[in-house]
């Protein structure tokens, strides 16, 4: 264990219907996950704009988590499918940037996987955690 | 030996969640040496569970279980008796520090018939 | 060198106005130097005979300009079209953003055009005069005696080496020959960035992003870029910013237009033409267009009209966000 | 710039045991905009409801962030208590401080850190909110139920009772679904059939019933209030208002030997049938896999014979397209294939059968005209070895069985037992149980009495094996009271088999896009509080596609379904959601992107004039939204280049000024 351990700093974009719901059954069933987590909800994973994504590196999040439902269950039949070109072509981008890939992620998890939601986030701060802070898609001006 | 520290390494080394046991009793339905042993597979199940373990390092039924695992193949839970009997087992042989019989012996016991999967759960158990 | 010739532009578009086909001419007008060619509209044969140019420096994409000359102009306007302008005129019309009606498009051939930077690095500035000979450019300055002479070859625009069509995807009329789609090698420069490591890559980008001066020029050529209003230039987008502040905004602001572009891209190639500060930026579009690729199949935007951009398409078979890095993974 | 209110709720310990609600009020009382900020032990109780309406009144609040549960939870309740203090109810925003923050969390410096971030954001979001109204939209008076069994014909009849006119789209040639094969119903033992038919009868004679059976959902559209659905009616090659049902042609068809699904492949049917003499629509259907006419067009006698003239062989798939105000599914379950479980012999000996097929076996109108008779060999079994939980309560392999308790294994296993013992009292009977489950009204009475009275042999154990052998079938279990293994050479072994959501289930959650869970149950919109609400607007479960549910369940969910639907129905204007897409038209380029993503056809477009900054003017082609059709997913806003689509109650500024808060 290191000594200085950074503290991540993660936003979870969720989606309405299935992963928040997810999140909140976590929450019922009182799986633990870093408090480091942060999420934001929005009615549907497609709600999510690069602009979002790109914000919250830009103020400093130290990774960047988008759950929908699974898909072929979205809420509103189509939207996570467009999440999923769309994310794919980003996080491809971003990478291609020399983003590292693990700060950015994708998951479905639906409305009765509490016990996924946790999970998947307990490996993403810790993925995260591993790679210490963003520098570099940071703005300076936003740290304080 | 400490019976709580027995009974997690005894976990640990198979790999078996006693607590996923829904006690149906299946794998013992299932067991083709059931009559010989005095502790059946189900009830390994649960007095591992319990930390009731020195009557099982002591009974004949370690040496019994044939290894077939027809339990773990039956078993609607997941919970797979045969690795818990085989962490038992050896942790007997551990605490002995000799195995019961060696493949050598098994020869012996040999005639025509006895089926071949006993023969190689046989080698299987006394090579270790 | 181009075949077609200047005077055989300029009669195909005298007959045209004089025939009453169309009230005007979008086409390349001289510069103050031999090298700086400018869009214009022409609208009488004297406007032409003076000032319509046709060479090796008339880079510019016409398609885009008839979004705003269209909308406001009750004539017919005639554009000359080389075949990559006519995959964002293909793509301008799927989006709805100009008036097909109003257009009096002419294909032209085109043999590549000179990257005047490339052209700068070997003769020095202050040209004072161009000329072509087939082969080669033959360059005065103020600071020589002599007229240098440049391979024309060695001087092309990245875009015009990596062709990747000589045909033209749509017009009304076609002047000198049809040619055919060309398998280039456009995606090698992204392959090989693909191939460094994250570090390199960022590194890469680093050197590159941090010249950008937010001239918006890369914006403003853009056949794809036609937005009523820019989100960066909207202070309700919460993302609006002029000038870029530090390294991040440089990368946000063209992440996003490659983003926003991204599967309606045509890979003209306007983008890095126009950059004062030699960005390829055009590199940021190809991995888009490399990736869709692959991704999901081969798309070339524009290629007809009223294709589905594969960002606002999907099948449920389509690859998870993840699986693009295992991919590459497993490939490398 | 907002006024906004800050509440933070304790929830007795459940947030205040892990956050420190004074320090997060505290915190929350220097952000911009706040003007007020406390917390109490019950935020959503009537008094601290009251505090909330007299907070706005003293402190002129326009905006209100309430720190407290999910606001899946209580979202609405707040935004209630806003409207009664005449606030837009869509100035509220919940900072979600129990299930992802205090139940998560343990530590308290932590917890209380997080939570202070959470209700940050929500403030930064509420200072950007602006009120909202919802749109209306008129509700076609009309229900339709998917699935005709009894849950569908319960949810049905209540519905055209309230005065409604409903349709019933029914897959099979008659309704009546898996009630319909039964025998008798536990506990009372009354036969099933005895009370299904007169319910059928009556579904068919109610004025406002329809019933498509035969039928298939194919499509739907629209939403809550406004569905248009595509019913596929299948062609059954008869003319159904024309056919009498008198049964001349299935007499007369000389295909006689297409496996009868009604009694489960146990004996033959004809190609042309009418699945029982109770049918409801009672109408001959030809089979269009056995008929010979429609193969290889040599037969025809069915036509001959057929007085009303109602056979057509001609007849084609028809596709109706009807609208409807509220959508009941009701599609049931079947028991799982027995195909993985080799231990039980299913595949092997024909004297080892499931339930169901038990339940044919003794009733009265089943293949044996009720004799119990073994199907190898048609004698009288002496001894029946009853095993329970066959697939049900295992999660060791996903494909061979469910995860879950199939519910009324127990009940159906007992009564089985019990009429066997009561009908031939020189049969041995033997129940394996791995638990007996009877909370039910009189439910551990009969259970009771099967052992008591009826001498059936519960034995606490699980059958390991069967291995047919000459004619016997040879069970070896384990009895686990005694600790013996048991070996009994039995003449019938009867499996419960786990029951499952009907394959066609899946699919029409698609199509109407609300949840399932991953056994391929619908989810309700609460489990507790709303049972019989699919999550999605307008679409009602009822009965075992919901989950496993014995028939006084079902009926009762059925009714509770029908109930919902009569006081949605009973509205003439539904007020929509306000939360949709807009787009600005002054930023608009016309470019089709939106269009093309949204799900559900919202986007229209429409060329406008604009007037010009130097006094011209233009038109330009510009996307507008239909608020009643848009469900408010978003899609739209991203597909959008120039940011000219936003979405009510999701602004892009207000997300990224939670993006701003959460990352300060």
């Amino acid at each position: 264990m290191q000594i200085n351990e950074h503290k991540p700093l993660i936003v979870a974009f969720c989606c309405n219907w299935c992963s928040y719901a997810g999140a909140d059954l976590a929450g019922n069933n009182r799986l633990n996950y870093p408090a480091d987590v942060k999420i934001i909800r929005v009615p549907c994973s497609c709600r999510v704009n690069p602009m979002f994504v790109l914000r919250a590196f830009q103020r400093g999040a130290d990774g960047v988590i988008i759950c929908g439902c699974h898909p072929g269950d979205c809420h509103y039949t189509s939207g996570n499918y467009y999440t999923r070109r769309r994310m794919a072509a980003l996080f491809s981008m971003l990478d291609f940037l020399g983003i590292e890939k693990e700060r950015t992620r994708v998951e479905w998890v639906s409305a009765a996987e509490g016990a996924k939601f946790a999970a998947t986030m307990n490996d993403f701060v810790e993925k995260v955690t591993a790679l210490g802070e963003n520098k570099r898609l940071e703005d300076l001006r936003c740290k304080k | 030996m400490n019976n709580k520290y027995l009974r997690e390494e005894l976990i640990r080394e198979s790999g078996v969640n006693p607590k996923k046991c829904m006690k149906c009793g299946k794998c013992s339905a299932t067991c083709p040496a059931y009559d010989e042993m005095e502790y059946h597979p189900h009830q390994f199940v649960s007095m591992v569970e319990s930390g009731d373990i020195q009557p099982l390092l002591q009974s004949e039924s370690l040496y019994k279980c044939l290894s077939c695992f027809a339990c773990i193949e039956r078993c609607p839970r997941g919970v797979e008796p045969a690795k818990l009997v085989e962490a038992v087992r050896l942790a007997a042989i551990r605490k002995q520090g000799e195995n019961r019989m060696t493949a050598n012996d098994v020869a012996e016991f040999l005639d025509e018939d006895v089926p071949q999967q006993l023969i190689v759960s046989a080698f299987r158990k006394y090579s270790k | 060198m181009q075949k077609i010739t200047q005077n055989q532009l300029i009669d195909k578009a005298v007959s045209l106005l004089a025939d009453g086909t169309v009230s005007a001419v979008l086409g390349w007008s001289k510069g103050e130097f031999g090298y700086d060619v400018t869009p214009k509209m022409f609208k009488t044969e004297k406007e032409l005979r003076q000032d319509f140019v046709w060479n090796d420096f008339c880079g510019a994409n016409f398609s885009k300009y008839l979004v705003s000359k269209t909308d406001r102009f009750d004539g017919k306007i005639l554009v000359f079209l080389k075949p990559c302008d006519t995959y964002s005129f293909n793509q301008l019309l799927t989006e709805h953003r100009f008036d097909r009606e109003k257009v009096y498009a002419v294909g032209i051939p085109c043999d590549g055009m000179v990257d005047v930077s490339k052209l700068k690095a070997v003769t020095g500035e202050g040209i004072s005069e161009i000329k072509e000979t087939s082969e080669n450019i033959l360059v005065s300055t103020i600071y020589e005696d002599k007229a240098i002479a440049v391979s024309f070859k060695d001087v092309l625009l990245e875009r015009c080496i990596n062709c990747k069509s000589k045909k033209h995807v749509a017009y009304d009329e076609l002047m000198g020959d049809e040619g055919e789609i060309i398998d280039s090698a456009r995606f090698d420069e992204v392959a090989k960035i693909e191939a460094m490591t994250p570090d390199e890559r960022f590194a890469f980008w680093q050197n590159e992003l941090s010249r950008c001066i937010r001239c918006n020029a890369c914006r403003d050529a853009c056949p794809a870029c036609t937005c009523e209003k820019c989100v960066f230039d909207n202070p309700a987008s919460g993302v609006e910013n002029k000038a870029p502040a530090n390294s991040f905004e440089e990368k946000m602001f063209h992440i996003i237009r490659a983003y926003h572009v991204a599967g309606r891209c045509t890979d003209c190639g306007e983008c890095s033409r126009v950059c004062p500060q030699n960005i390829p930026l055009h590199l940021l579009n190809r991995k888009f267009i490399k990736d869709i690729n692959e991704f999901y199949g081969e798309y070339q935007a524009g290629a007809e009209v009223g294709s589905r951009a594969p960002l606002v398409d999907y099948t449920t078979e389509d690859l998870e966000p993840g699986e693009v890095f295992d991919r590459r993974d497993i490939d490398a | 710039m907002q006024r906004v209110g800050v509440f933070v709720c304790w929830c007795g310990s459940n947030i205040a045991g892990t956050v420190d609600v004074q320090a997060v009020s505290d915190a929350l009382k220097n952000e911009p905009g706040v003007v007020f900020s406390t917390n109490y032990q019950y935020m959503c109780s009537q008094a601290g409801q009251d505090m909330i309406k007299d907070a706005v009144k003293e402190h002129n609040l326009t905006g209100i962030v309430v720190c407290s549960c999910s606001p899946r939870m209580h979202e609405a309740t707040f935004r209630k208590t806003a409207a009664a203090a005449g606030l837009n109810p869509y100035m509220v925003e919940i900072a979600n401080i129990r299930e992802q923050c205090s139940w998560v969390h343990k530590d308290i410096q932590t917890g209380t850190e997080k939570a202070i971030i959470l209700g940050k954001a929500a403030v930064a979001k509420v200072n950007l909110n602006t009120p909202l109204t919802p749109g209306e939209s008129p509700v076609t008076k009309r229900a339709l139920v998917i699935g005709g069994g009894i849950a569908g014909i319960q949810t049905a009849l209540d519905i055209a009772d309230a005065g409604f006119p409903v349709d019933i789209v029914e897959k099979k040639p008659t309704i009546g679904g898996k009630m319909a094969q039964l025998d008798k119903t536990f506990p009372t033992l009354d036969c099933a059939a005895c009370i299904l038919t007169p319910k059928m009868v009556d579904v068919a004679q109610n004025e406002n019933i329809r019933i498509f059976s035969y039928s298939e959902v194919s499509e739907i559209k629209g939403f809550v209030g406004n569905f248009d659905v595509t019913i596929k009616k299948n062609a059954r090659y008869v003319k159904e208002d024309i056919c009498t049902g008198c049964g001349a042609c299935v007499e007369k068809c000389p295909m006689k030997k297409v496996p009868n699904e009604f009694n489960l492949g146990m004996d033959n049917r004809s190609a042309i049938y009418i699945p029982f003499a109770q049918a409801v629509p009672k109408v001959a259907t030809i089979d269009p896999s056995a008929c010979n006419m429609l193969k290889n067009g040599k037969c025809g006698l069915c036509s001959k014979v057929c007085a009303a003239g109602a056979i057509d062989y001609t007849q084609k798939d028809e596709y109706i397209q009807e609208k409807y105000g509220a959508i009941v599914v009701a599609t049931g379950f079947n028991p799982i294939s027995m195909d993985k479980f080799d231990e039980f012999a299913y595949n092997q000996s024909k004297d080892v059968i499931t339930s169901l097929e038990f339940e044919r076996l003794t009733n009265a109108a089943g293949p044996t005209a009720g004799h119990l008779e073994r199907p190898s060999d048609g004698k009288s079994p002496k001894t029946i070895v009853f095993v329970q939980c066959v697939g049900s309560r295992c999660d060791a392999c996903a494909e061979k069985g469910k995860e879950y308790c199939s519910k009324i294994c127990c009940m159906y296993t007992a009564k089985h037992a019990m009429l066997v013992r009561d009908k031939y009292p020189d049969t041995d009977v033997y129940v394996f149980y791995i638990d007996v489950r009877t909370p039910g009204k009189n439910f551990d009475e009969f259970y009771r009495r099967a052992v008591e009275e009826y001498g059936v042999k519960y034995v606490k154990g699980m059958v390991g094996k069967v291995t047919p052998e000459g004619d016997k079938l040879k069970v070896q279990a384990s009895d686990l009271i005694e600790n013996k293994q048991l070996h009994i050479d039995a003449d019938l072994v009867v499996l419960a088999a786990a029951i499952e959501p009907d394959k066609s289930a899946r699919p029409l959650a698609t199509m109407l896009t609300a949840s399932m869970d991953t056994n391929d149950f619908f989810t309700e919109a609460h489990p507790k509080l709303r049972p019989v609400e699919s999550p999605t607007a307008g679409v009602f479960l009822s009965g075992a596609c919901q989950g496993p549910k014995d028939i006084p369940e079902t009926v009762s969910q059925a009714g509770a379904a029908a109930s919902k639907v009569i006081g949605l129905l009973a509205k003439d204007k539904l007020t929509g959601n306000p939360c949709v897409a807009h787009s600005n038209e002054l930023m608009c380029n016309g470019c089709s992107s939106c269009e093309r993503v949204c799900p559900y056809g919202a986007i229209t477009y429409e060329d406008k004039e604009f007037r010009m900054p130097d006094r011209t003017t233009k038109i330009r082609r510009v996307a507008v939204v239909n608020p009643a059709v848009c469900q408010g997913c978003g899609a739209c806003t991203v597909a959008c280049p120039s940011g000219a689509m936003d979405l009510n109650g999701f602004a892009s500024n207000q997300i990224m000024a939670e993006v701003d808060a959460i990352c300060k």
